[in-house]
């Protein structure tokens, strides 16, 4: 058990913070050890979840944050208009999933994937701070290399890129791969 | 059935063929090009129909479908002239990997899409720091370029618009607009002016809604004059002089 | 008792407020009466201090509101001093852009554009002495008219409002008018 003083001084800190709360910067202001306020944080996180109380402690982007209660959206929804309500395009989501993924890559080979140009996807991720320059590619033009931001990881609940699931779940049916040939050669034919 | 007259709208020439494989409900694999081709091809000429812009990508894929097609028409490639050109062949293999390829990165966007409708749930605290902790500050603006503030506001702009969109929900009525209207019209005959906030201080969002259109339907017949000051304001209801 | 949930929803709103939430306010969105919710509201409070927490729940002027454990100041003010200016201020920039751009305005109008009460941000602003008041508005309640200051034109080196990047240099692009488009046909689907 952590000292409950290092546990309410950690919330009032959480509290003021927006954006957020790295161990290391929480560490360095409680001066205690970061393995002693990763306890504590884990400590206070289930301490919100188990009360089931109205504000509820979430690791986000490599930092921990204080959240509402998701059931209570309907009531929040009420009192403040959210942020983002602005949605993303089934193609601004393809190209941030590529990005993801198969960061850093260049506008290019991004257009490679889906089949057309994506120039217009990208500028917007960019507008929206959800990917960033990640300098350039050795290739000729030294074309611009794109990988996903912090505010993505945020805006997705995501702790880390490792927490995207594995690319190899969006796989169309594997069980197809064996017909590929056989219906090809003939039937492309008719 | 509804009439379908809005033409779908494709996110590439790959979503474009995606979508009329599934709708055949076959295989990526199993593509018969034949058919595709053709839907491909009158596709898009409905989009022409339409005026809608083409991307040039898209009429790139109907020449590889094309290709394929016709060269699917011909006796097989004997191998003997080799040539830098890709046989029919190939190139339909190259177009079912891409395929595949990017459907596989469809299924991730629309997995993202879930993430973040489900991350539209948790709210962060938005307010100011305590006036104490708030004179703490480094100064905010160090390094602030004033453009930054056109930016700024631009997105502002951009964000309250689209909100507006947004709020286009249409809820249950249970008040009738006709009772509603009434009772406005004789309120306003006793008094000069009525205000929204009043009229709906009870405060159930479908009494909101139907006072609205109530208003709406008034203002429509010339009976009554609206005057809003600012956004979010309250509204001002005055008998119309025309009447 | 105070039903659980009540208390939790309240928890959430509090959490959110940018000013003191007033009984009525909460009353309204949490579909209770008055009683149950002051009642509600004094339990949660209750709750926070017997619970020596970080955050505290205090009643002011015109309603409850969420305040630092007072004990923590030293914590939370090594905190504050150790943030990096830029991004913590989005919520003020904002606001002060738009006071820029819009003034005279009131309150009242900056959270229409913002979509969040942004009473904090005012006072802020206030404080630093970037923004004056500049009258009252007639309407109902004259509500308080605000500008920026000459501190505010020092600052930026501009000699007057007429300075600022005019706003039709920033009309939306046209990728985010396809969004808006988008998200209309959305709603229709629905």
């Amino acid at each position: 058990m952590v000292d409950h003083n290092i546990k309410s001084i950690l919330e009032s800190l959480l509290f003021v913070c927006d954006e957020p709360l790295s161990l290391a910067r929480a560490a360095a202001v409680v001066e205690k050890s970061e393995a002693e306020v990763k306890e504590g944080l884990e400590e206070l996180a289930d301490d919100f979840r188990r009360g089931d109380r109205g504000i509820q402690l979430r690791r986000v982007a490599g930092g921990w944050r204080l959240y509402t209660h998701p059931g209570h959206a309907p009531y929040i929804e009420k009192l403040v208009i959210s942020w983002d309500s602005r949605r993303l395009t089934k193609a601004t989501l393809e190209t941030l999933a590529i990005i993801g993924y198969k960061q850093p890559i260049t506008k290019v080979s991004i257009g490679g994937i889906r089949g057309v140009n994506s120039d217009g996807a990208v500028a917007s991720l960019l507008a929206k701070g959800l990917i960033k320059e990640m300098g350039r590619e050795k290739s000729p033009g030294s074309p611009i290399l794109y990988g996903t931001s912090i505010l993505f990881l945020e805006k997705f609940g995501l702790n880390s890129l490792k927490d995207l699931p594995p690319l190899a779940e969006f796989e169309p049916d594997p069980m197809a791969r064996g017909e590929i040939e056989a219906g090809l050669d003939e039937e492309g034919a008719t | 059935m509804p009439y379908q007259v809005k033409l779908e709208v494709f996110e590439g020439p790959f979503d474009l063929l995606l979508s009329l494989i599934s709708r055949h409900k076959v295989n990526i694999y199993d593509i018969s090009v034949a058919q595709i081709a053709e839907e491909y091809l009158g596709y898009l000429d409905e989009m022409r129909q339409l005026d809608l812009e083409i991307a040039s990508e898209f009429v790139l894929v109907a020449a590889t479908l094309l290709e394929i097609k016709s060269a699917g028409l011909l006796p097989r490639p004997r191998r003997i002239e080799e040539d830098d050109t890709m046989t029919a062949f190939e190139q339909r293999q190259l177009l079912i990997g891409r395929l595949i390829e990017y459907r596989k990165f469809k299924n991730a966007g629309l997995a993202l899409e879930s993430r973040l409708t489900a991350e539209r749930h948790f709210f962060t605290r938005q307010a100011a720091l305590e006036p104490q902790f708030d004179q703490l500050l480094p100064d905010f603006l160090a390094g602030i370029d004033v453009q930054e503030f056109g930016v700024l506001m631009r997105d502002l702009l951009d964000r309250e618009r689209i909100r507006l969109i947004d709020s286009n929900h249409i809820a249950t009525i249970k008040i009738s607009v006709e009772a509603k209207l009434e009772e406005v019209i004789t309120l306003l005959g006793r008094a000069k002016r009525l205000f929204f906030k009043e009229l709906t201080k009870e405060g159930k969002r479908s009494d909101v809604v139907v006072t609205f259109l109530a208003l709406l339907e008034l203002y429509k017949c010339g009976l009554i004059d609206i005057r809003q000051t600012d956004v979010f304001g309250d509204i001002e209801i005055i008998k119309s002089k025309i009447n």
